[in-house]
C-alpha cells in the first residue's frame, strides 16, 4: 500500500504539514485542552498538544520523536479535541497528516504495527472489491498482524447470526476502484 | 492686489550654511505678488518679529511668508506678530526651509533651489489665503454621567465637588453598579458595601448633583459645551416625592417568586421592590412586567397599604431634555452567562456558577448570609474548582481578549473559600496568571502559599455531573501534559467580561465610537485614554474594557478632570481649521447635491442634514452644513465630494491647487 | 560624464505623522535627496487624488503618499478612507495603462525620521531609472478627472 | 421525490439489522429508499489514516454516482459514512481546485450539491410528520440515547444542534414511548476504528459509555451508528473483563427501538442478531392508550 502515500515537498515537518493541512501551529497557546479532553491522553507516549509544542519548537530530535510515536497511531480522530480547542486548531488533520509522514519515512513505532496493518488490509479490501469484506477484511488483517487467535471465537457467530457475508459483496465494475487507487498513486508522486 | 511680505531667515548659521539665503530672498522679491523680501538672521527673535511687523506697516503687506523652521515650531509666533501689525493672523504661511531642506541636505545649487520652491509654494497659498476668526463656542457648565457605577459615582462627585452641577442617569432603580454585588474586594480584601455605600449616599445628597434613577438617555446633539439631551424617565409607577421608603409595600407585595437579579438569581424578590438593603435611592419601583396589577389587572395591594398614598398605577414615562456641557460615559460591563459552555454544563448544572454568584454566596448580605453553600443542596463544598479564562482568550467562542480581571477575583474567591473552609480544598485551573498590578502577584502568591490553593496549568475540558459530583476533567500542562480528573462538589467558572447588551445602541445614540466587541473606543490608546473621538464625551470605567476598580477609579477622575477642564473657562475657542458647505443665492442655496457621501465618511458626525425651504414653507432641496463645533478639519469630506462643495478652511481646494501648481512650475 | 537626471517628485503628506517624521529627519540631520518636496494636509483623508493628476499635468516626475500607519490616524480613520480611495484609484490608473509605479504610497510616523529619509532615496531612486514621465503631461485630464473621482467616491 | 439511500459497508455486513429495520419503519410509513446502484466503500478511518486524496475520492465516487442517477436527497445512516461523506462534500464545494483533482481521480464529474440527510435528519423529516398513525406501543424504558463522535465532530460537519448535549436520538425515543436519561457519555468516543485492531482500547472506552449508562438507570442503550453497535454490543467479553463486572445493558439500533413501537416484529428488526440479548426490550412494551 506505500505506493499511494504522497511525496511531501522538502522543508520542515512543520512546513511541510502546515502547507498540506492548513492548519499554523503558532496558534496553539498550549493551554491543553486538547489532551484534558482526548480519550486516550492516558495511553499517549506523547500528549497532543505536547506534540504540537514539538512542531512550534523544531528542536533537534523532535520530528523523530513525534514520527515515531506511538500516539500519532492511537488517536482515533474523534475531533474532541478540535472541537473544544479555543484556538481551533485541527489536530486530527495534524495527526492524520503525521501518520502518513511517518510510513512514508519508515518511522511507524512498532507497537502501531496492529494498526497500521488494519487500516492496509481495509484499504486492499475496497481495491479488490469496492466495498468492504468483512470476512476477508479479518483474513488478511490476521494475516498482517499475525494476531490469528483474535476474534476468531467471534467469526463464526457472526456468521450464523448473517452479520459477516462470506463472498464479498462486489461493485460492479470492480475494475473502476482499481484504477482510482491506481491514479491517485500516479498522481500522488508527481 | 495682493502684496505679499517674504522673510528668510537664517537661523544662526542653521539655514544659512546650506542655503543661499541672500539668493533666496533676492529671487522671492520678484516672485508676482511679492512686495518685498528680506532675510535676517533670527527671524523668530524679538527684533526678528519687530522687523516682520515693521514691514507689514510700512509695506502694506496684505500676506506673509515666513521661511524658517517647521511651522510646528514657531507658526504660533508669527501668526501673533501678524496680528499686532494689524493684519488677520491666517494670512501667515511658514516655509519650511530648515527641518526638510537645511538640515537635510548639503550645501549645493540644488539645495538653494528646493527652498526657493517650497517659498514660491507658500507664496502662492497665501495669494488665496481667507481671513479667518478661531470659533468661539460657549459653555454649559453642567456635565451629564451615564451609569451609576463606580465609575460614575466617582466622576460625578469629582465634579460635584469642583463646583459644577452633575446629572446622573442610572438604568436601574438603584446606583451602585456591579461594586455594589461584590463581597470583599481585592487587593485588600476590604468590604465592598462598607466603602461603597457612603458614596452611593454622597451622590443622593449633594447639592450639586441631580440623581435620575430608573432613567436612560434617549437622544443626544449638539457638541462639545452644547449638548441637548433626552432622558426617559421610566414610569416607577411609585411617587418618590411622596414615598418614604418605609417597605411595608414590598413586605405586602404577594407576587414573591420574581428571581433576584441583586443576588443573580440565587433568591426571589417581590414585584414592587428596591433591589439591595443600601440602595440609593432606598425607595421602590414597580416592575410591571412581574406585578399582577399589570399582568392580570387585579391585586392593588400596595396602593391600598401605602401610608403615603405614593403608589400611582397610571403614570407613564416621561421625558426630560436637558442642556450639558460634557458627558461622561460609565455604563460597566456584563459576564457572559450560560448556554455559553454546553462543555461544562454552564447553565445545566446547578453547581456551575460564575463569578458573580460567588461574589452573592461570599457576601454578608447575600442569600447564604456568606455562607458558601451550593445552589444545588445548601451543602458547604469540599471541594471546589475554579475555572479561569472561561470564555476569554477564546477565539472559537468568539472572544479573543483577556478579561483582565478574573485572574485576580479567582484568587480572591479561593482564599474567601479557604477562610471559610479551612480543611476544604480549592482548586484554579489557569493557562496564566495575570496579576501586575500594584501588590496583586503578593496577592496571588499568598493564596498558593498561605491559604494552600493548587494552581493547576490546563485548561479544562468537559465538566459532567455524576452521583452529586461534578467530574472536572483538566490536565497539568506542567507535568508532561497528565490529565487530572477532579470530582468537585462546586465548580465557579471566571466567565468573561462582556459589554453590555445595549452598548452598541448607547455608542450609537452619543456618536461615539466602539470595537468589535462593542466596547467604547478611546480616542488614543495611550495619550488620550478617557477621552472619544466626539470632542466633550469622555469614558469611564469598564465600558470601555474590562478593569477593576482601582483602575475604574483612576479613569472616572481623570475624565471628571476633563470636564472639568473644560468648564473652567466661559467659552472654547477652537482653529478655525473646518470645513464649509458653500452657499449660493436662491434658488439653488448651494452646489451641494445632498448625496450625504461626506457624512458617511466624517469621523465626528460633523455632517448634518439641512433642508432648504421657501418662503412658504415647501421643501426645496437637501443638502448637508458643518456643526463648527464637532468638525476637527482633517478634511476627509472634501476629497468625497464630487462637485467640490464642501471645502475645507486653510486647506481649500484652491490652496492646494495653487500648491501644487507653484512648486512644479518655477 | 551624462548628467544624471533629476526628477521632481511631489510628496503629499499628513501633518500628524509624516509631516512631523520628516521634521524629525531634519532634527537628526539625516541626510537624503533633495527632488522631494512636501505639500502638507491635515490628513491623508484630505487628499484629492486629482491633485495628483494635477501634479504629473504640471511636469512631476513621481509622487509620494504618505500618512499615519492604519489605526494610528489622528482622526481615527482619515487614512482608512485615504488607502480605499487610493485602491479604487490604482485599479483605474493600472486599466487605463497609467505606470502606477510612480507613485508610491506608505505610512511614515512622527517618530521615523530614517524611514522617511529612505523613502525619499529609494523612490528618487526609481523615479530616475524611470527617466522623465512625459506621457502624461501632453493629456487633457478633465474627462478622466470626471470618470475616477465617480468611481473612487461611488 | 426519489430519496436516495447509501447503506455503507456495514449496513450491508455485520449491521444489517441496521438498514433492515430502518426500511422496515419507513414501508410502514409507506416512505420509499432507493440504493444508491454500483455504490462503493466510503474509505472509513482507514483511507484518511493513510492518504488524504483517496479519502476525498472513494466518497466522490458515490457522490456523483448520486448524482448522476438523479437524486436530490441520500440518506446516509451510519455516522462513519456521513461524516466521510459529508466532510468531501464541504472540501470539495469549497475548493474548485480540489475538486477538479478528485475528477480526474474518479472520472466523473461532480456538483457537489446533493442534500445528505442522517438517520435524525430522515426520521423528522419523512416518518415525524405521519408516524402518530403508526405508533402503537410505548417503549416503557429508561433508555439511554448515545450519539458517538462522528454526528457531533468536527464541527463543520456536525449534524447535531448541541454538540455537547444533544437531543436529536432523545427527541425520537420520546416518540417511542421511552424516557431517555441524562446522561454524560452522550458524544464521547467509542474507540470507534480499533474495533478489530486494539480491542483493549475500545474495551476501556466502551467499558466507561455503558458503565454511565448502567449507573443512572438505563435499561437500553441506543445508537445510530453500526460502529457504535458492534464496539457496545459484540466487545461484551472484553468490556466485562475490563470492568471486572458483567452489564446486560441492550444496544439497540434507534430505528429498532422506533420500529418496535411501530409494532412491528422483533425478527423482522433483526432484534434477534444481536450479541446482547434484547428481550427485556421487547417485553417492555405496553400498547399505548389512546
Ligand atoms: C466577579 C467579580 C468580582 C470582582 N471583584 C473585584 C475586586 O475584588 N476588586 C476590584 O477592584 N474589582 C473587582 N471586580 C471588578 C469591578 O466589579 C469593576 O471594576 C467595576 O464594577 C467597574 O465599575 P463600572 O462603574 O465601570 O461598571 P458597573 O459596575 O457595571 O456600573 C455601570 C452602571 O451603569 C449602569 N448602566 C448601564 N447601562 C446604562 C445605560 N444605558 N444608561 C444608564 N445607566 C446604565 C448600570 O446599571 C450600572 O449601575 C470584580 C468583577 C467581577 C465580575
Ligand atoms: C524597557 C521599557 C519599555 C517600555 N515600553 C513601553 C511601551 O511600549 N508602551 C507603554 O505604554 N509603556 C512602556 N513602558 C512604560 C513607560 O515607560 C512608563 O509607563 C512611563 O514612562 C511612565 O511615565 P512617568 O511620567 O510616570 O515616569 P518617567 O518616565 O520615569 O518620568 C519621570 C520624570 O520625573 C523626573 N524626576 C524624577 N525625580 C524627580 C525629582 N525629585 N524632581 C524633579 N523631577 C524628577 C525624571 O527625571 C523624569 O523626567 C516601558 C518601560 C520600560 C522600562
Ligand atoms: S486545545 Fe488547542 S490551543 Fe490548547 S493546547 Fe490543544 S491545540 Fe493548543
Ligand atoms: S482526535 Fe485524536 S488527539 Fe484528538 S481527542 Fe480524539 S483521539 Fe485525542
Ligand atoms: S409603602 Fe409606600 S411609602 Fe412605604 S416604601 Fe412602599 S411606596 Fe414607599
Ligand atoms: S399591585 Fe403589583 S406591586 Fe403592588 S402588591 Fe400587587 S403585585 Fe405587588
Ligand atoms: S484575567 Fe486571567 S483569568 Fe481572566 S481572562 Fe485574563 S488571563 Fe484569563
Ligand atoms: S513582571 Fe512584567 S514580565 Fe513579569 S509577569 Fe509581570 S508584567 Fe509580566
Ligand atoms: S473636515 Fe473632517 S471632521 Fe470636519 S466635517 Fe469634514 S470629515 Fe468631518
Ligand atoms: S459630498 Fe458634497 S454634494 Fe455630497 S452631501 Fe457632501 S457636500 Fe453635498
Amino acid at each position: 500500500m506505500h505506493e499511494i502515500i504522497p511525496q511531501h515537498p522538502a522543508g520542515t515537518l512543520k512546513s511541510q504539514m502546515e502547507e498540506a493541512t492548513g492548519v499554523i501551529v503558532s496558534h496553539c497557546y498550549q493551554c491543553g485542552k486538547c489532551t484534558a479532553g482526548c480519550p486516550l491522553n492516558e495511553e499517549m507516549d506523547v500528549r497532543p498538544n505536547q506534540i504540537l509544542r514539538m512542531l512550534q519548537l523544531e528542536l533537534p530530535g523532535y520530528e523523530d520523536k513525534i514520527l515515531s510515536s506511538l500516539s500519532i497511531w492511537l488517536c482515533l480522530a474523534c475531533d474532541t479535541c478540535y472541537s473544544r480547542c479555543p484556538q481551533e486548531v485541527k489536530l486530527s488533520q495534524v495527526m492524520d497528516f503525521l501518520r502518513q509522514e511517518s510510513i512514508r519515512q519508515h518511522k511507524v513505532n512498532p507497537k502501531a504495527k496492529d494498526i497500521l496493518s488494519f487500516h492496509k488490509a481495509f484499504l486492499d479490501s475496497i481495491k479488490l472489491n469496492g466495498k468492504l469484506h468483512e470476512v476477508g477484511l479479518t483474513i488478511d488483517y490476521k494475516l498482517r498482524s499475525l494476531n490469528l487467535m483474535q476474534d476468531v471465537l467471534l467469526a463464526p457467530s457472526m456468521m450464523a447470526k448473517g452479520k459477516l457475508a462470506i463472498f464479498p459483496h462486489q461493485v460492479q465494475n470492480t475494475k473502476e476502484i482499481a484504477k482510482i487507487f491506481k491514479r491517485i498513486s500516479e498522481g500522488t508522486k508527481e | 492686489m495682493a502684496r505679499i511680505g517674504v522673510f528668510i531667515c537664517h537661523c544662526g548659521e542653521n539655514i544659512s550654511a546650506t542655503v543661499d539665503v541672500a539668493k533666496v530672498a533676492e529671487k522671492a522679491g520678484k516672485l508676482s505678488g511679492v512686495a518685498y523680501s528680506v532675510d535676517y538672521k533670527y527671524m523668530c527673535s524679538d527684533p526678528g518679529q519687530t522687523l516682520i511687523i515693521d514691514a507689514i506697516k510700512e509695506h502694506k503687506l496684505t500676506g506673509i511668508v515666513v521661511a524658517s523652521c517647521s511651522p510646528r515650531m514657531h507658526e504660533g509666533t508669527f501668526r501673533k506678530a501678524a496680528e499686532k501689525a494689524g493684519i488677520n493672523p491666517y494670512f501667515c504661511e511658514m516655509a519650511n526651509i530648515r527641518e526638510q531642506v537645511s538640515w537635510v541636505h548639503p550645501k549645493s545649487d540644488a539645495t538653494t533651489q528646493k527652498a526657493l520652491d517650497i517659498v514660491r509654494t507658500m507664496v502662492e497659498k497665501v495669494k488665496k489665503n481667507t481671513a479667518l476668526t478661531p470659533i468661539k463656542v460657549p459653555i454649559t457648565k453642567t456635565a451629564l454621567v451615564i451609569g451609576g457605577g463606580i465609575a460614575g459615582i466617582q466622576a460625578a462627585l469629582d465634579i460635584a465637588n469642583a463646583g459644577h452641577s452633575v446629572i446622573m442617569v442610572e438604568k436601574k432603580p438603584s446606583i451602585g453598579g456591579h461594586m455594589s454585588q461584590l463581597s470583599e474586594t481585592f487587593p485588600t480584601l476590604d468590604c465592598s458595601q462598607c466603602i461603597l455605600t457612603p458614596r452611593m449616599v454622597e451622590v443622593a445628597q449633594h447639592p450639586n448633583i441631580t440623581l435620575y434613577t430608573y432613567a436612560e438617555v434617549e437622544k443626544v446633539t449638539g457638541f462639545v459645551g452644547n449638548f441637548e439631551v433626552t432622558i426617559r424617565m421610566k414610569a416607577k409607577s411609585v411617587d418618590h416625592s411622596k414615598c418614604t421608603g418605609c417597605g411595608t409595600c414590598w413586605q405586602k407585595c404577594p407576587s414573591k417568586k420574581i428571581p433576584d437579579e441583586f443576588n443573580e438569581g440565587m433568591g426571589f424578590r417581590t414585584a414592587i421592590y428596591s433591589p439591595f438593603p443600601q440602595a440609593v435611592p432606598n425607595k421602590p419601583v414597580i416592575d410591571r412586567d412581574h406585578c399582577n396589577y399589570f399582568q392580570k389587572g387585579k391585586c392593588g395591594v400596595c396602593q391600598k397599604i401605602c401610608p403615603a398614598g405614593a403608589i400611582d398605577y397610571e403614570v407613564q414615562d416621561e421625558f426630560l431634555d436637558v442642556k450639558v456641557g460634557a458627558i461622561i460615559t460609565a455604563t460597566g460591563f456584563d459576564l457572559k452567562h450560560a448556554d455559553f459552555f454546553p462543555e461544562y454544563g454552564y447553565g445545566q448544572f446547578k453547581d456551575v456558577i460564575d463569578g458573580m454568584m460567588f461574589e452573592r454566596l461570599a457576601s454578608a448580605s447575600g442569600p447564604t448570609a456568606g455562607e458558601i453553600r451550593r445552589p444545588s443542596d445548601g451543602k458547604i463544598p469540599e471541594k471546589i474548582v475554579f475555572v479561569a479564562c472561561a470564555g476569554s482568550r477564546d477565539k472559537a467562542k468568539g472572544i479573543e481578549y483577556c478579561s483582565k480581571i478574573c485572574c485576580m477575583y479567582t484568587a480572591k474567591h479561593a482564599m474567601l473559600y479557604k477562610h471559610k473552609k479551612h480543611d476544604g480544598d480549592a482548586y484554579v485551573f489557569y493557562m496564566d496568571i495575570r496579576a501586575a498590578g500594584k501588590d496583586y502577584d503578593e496577592f496571588v502568591r499568598r493564596a498558593i502559599e498561605e491559604d494552600d490553593v493548587h494552581y493547576i496549568r490546563g485548561r479544562v475540558s468537559r465538566i459532567y455531573e455524576k452521583n452529586g459530583k461534578l467530574i472536572v476533567k483538566g490536565v497539568d500542562t506542567l507535568m508532561n501534559g497528565d490529565p487530572v480528573e477532579i470530582e468537585a462538589d462546586m465548580v465557579v467558572l471566571a466567565t468573561a467580561v462582556i459589554a453590555n447588551q445595549d452598548a452598541e445602541t448607547v455608542a450609537q445614540r452619543m456618536h461615539i465610537s466602539y470595537n468589535k466587541h462593542h466596547f467604547f473606543a478611546e480616542a488614543h490608546p495611550k495619550l488620550r485614554p478617557v477621552e472619544t473621538n466626539t470632542a466633550g464625551i469622555m469614558l469611564a470605567g469598564a465600558c470601555q474594557g474590562a478593569k477593576d476598580i482601582p483602575e475604574t477609579v483612576s479613569q472616572a477622575s481623570a475624565s471628571a478632570s476633563k470636564a472639568i477642564g473644560l468648564f473652567s473657562s466661559n467659552e472654547m475657542t477652537r482653529e478655525p481649521i473646518v470645513a464649509v458647505v458653500n452657499r449660493q443665492a436662491p434658488p439653488n442655496f448651494t452646489s451641494c447635491t445632498g448625496c450625504m457621501l461626506c457624512m458617511e465618511v466624517c469621523p465626528y458626525h460633523a455632517i448634518e442634514r439641512e433642508e432648504m425651504k421657501d418662503r412658504t414653507g415647501n421643501l426645496i432641496k437637501v443638502a448637508v452644513k458643518v456643526n463648527a463645533g464637532l468638525c476637527q478639519g482633517c478634511g476627509t469630506c472634501v476629497a468625497m465630494c464630487r462637485n467640490k462643495s464642501i471645502d475645507l478652511q486653510g486647506f481649500s481646494n484652491d490652496q492646494m491647487l495653487s500648491e501644487v501648481m507653484a512648486l512644479l512650475n518655477s | 560624464m551624462s548628467e544624471q537626471f533629476e526628477p521632481k517628485i511631489v510628496a503629499f503628506v499628513c501633518n500628524w505623522c509624516t509631516y512631523a517624521g520628516a521634521d524629525l529627519a531634519g532634527t537628526s540631520r539625516t541626510k537624503y535627496a533633495t527632488n522631494v518636496s512636501i505639500i502638507r494636509f491635515p490628513c491623508t483623508g484630505r487628499i484629492d487624488f486629482m491633485l495628483l493628476m494635477k501634479a504629473f499635468e504640471n511636469g512631476a516626475d513621481g509622487i509620494i503618499v504618505s500618512g499615519c500607519h492604519p489605526n494610528d490616524c489622528h482622526y481615527t480613520s482619515g487614512n482608512f478612507h485615504a488607502r480605499r480611495r487610493w485602491i479604487v484609484f490604482r485599479s483605474l490608473l493600472d486599466f487605463m495603462g497609467f505606470d502606477t509605479d510612480r507613485i508610491t504610497f506608505s505610512w511614515v510616523s512622527a517618530a521615523e525620521g530614517a524611514k522617511w529619509a529612505g523613502l525619499v532615496d529609494e523612490t528618487t531612486q526609481r523615479i530616475r531609472e524611470k527617466g522623465a514621465f512625459t506621457d502624461f503631461k501632453k493629456l487633457d485630464c478633465s474627462t478622466f478627472e470626471k470618470i475616477s473621482h465617480d468611481a473612487i467616491t461611488e | 421525490m426519489r430519496i436516495g439511500f447509501y447503506p455503507g459497508c456495514s449496513l450491508e455486513g455485520s449491521s444489517k439489522e441496521y438498514s433492515d429495520s430502518l426500511f422496515a419503519v419507513a414501508e410502514k410509513c409507506g416512505i420509499m429508499l432507493e440504493e444508491i446502484k454500483d455504490w462503493s466503500c466510503c474509505g472509513a478511518s482507514a483511507a484518511h489514516n493513510l492518504n488524504h486524496d483517496l479519502a476525498l475520492a472513494l466518497p466522490a465516487r458515490t457522490l456523483a454516482l448520486a448524482e448522476k442517477q438523479g437524486f436530490e436527497e441520500v440518506v446516509i445512516p451510519c455516522a462513519a459514512c456521513y461524516s466521510r461523506i459529508a466532510g468531501t462534500k464541504q472540501e470539495i464545494s469549497n475548493n474548485v481546485a480540489t475538486r477538479k483533482k478528485i475528477e480526474r481521480y474518479i472520472d466523473l464529474t461532480l456538483e457537489a450539491d446533493i442534500k445528505i440527510l442522517t438517520v435524525f435528519e430522515f426520521l423528522q423529516k419523512y416518518i415525524f410528520p405521519v408516524a402518530d398513525g403508526h405508533i402503537v406501543n410505548k417503549l416503557n424504558q429508561k433508555t439511554a440515547c448515545y450519539y458517538g463522535c462522528l454526528y457531533s465532530r468536527p464541527k463543520e460537519t456536525a449534524a447535531l444542534e448541541q454538540i455537547e448535549n444533544p437531543m436529536e436520538m432523545d427527541k425520537v425515543m420520546v416518540k417511542a414511548g421511552a424516557t431517555p436519561i441524562d446522561w454524560a457519555f452522550k458524544t464521547e468516543c467509542c474507540g470507534a476504528g480499533f474495533t478489530m485492531s486494539r480491542t483493549d482500547i475500545v474495551a476501556k472506552l466502551s467499558g466507561k459509555i455503558i458503565e454511565d449508562a448502567a449507573d443512572r438507570g438505563a435499561e437500553s442503550i441506543i445508537v445510530a451508528c453500526p460502529m457504535c453497535h458492534v464496539n457496545l454490543d459484540m466487545r461484551r467479553p472484553e468490556i466485562k473483563k475490563q470492568l471486572n463486572k458483567e452489564i446486560n445493558l441492550p444496544v439497540l439500533f434507534i430505528t429498532q427501538a422506533l420500529g418496535l413501537s411501530m409494532g412491528i416484529p422483533a425478527d423482522q428488526l433483526g432484534l434477534n442478531k444481536h450479541y446482547v440479548p434484547t428481550d427485556k426490550v421487547v417485553t417492555c412494551i405496553v400498547k399505548k392508550e389512546a
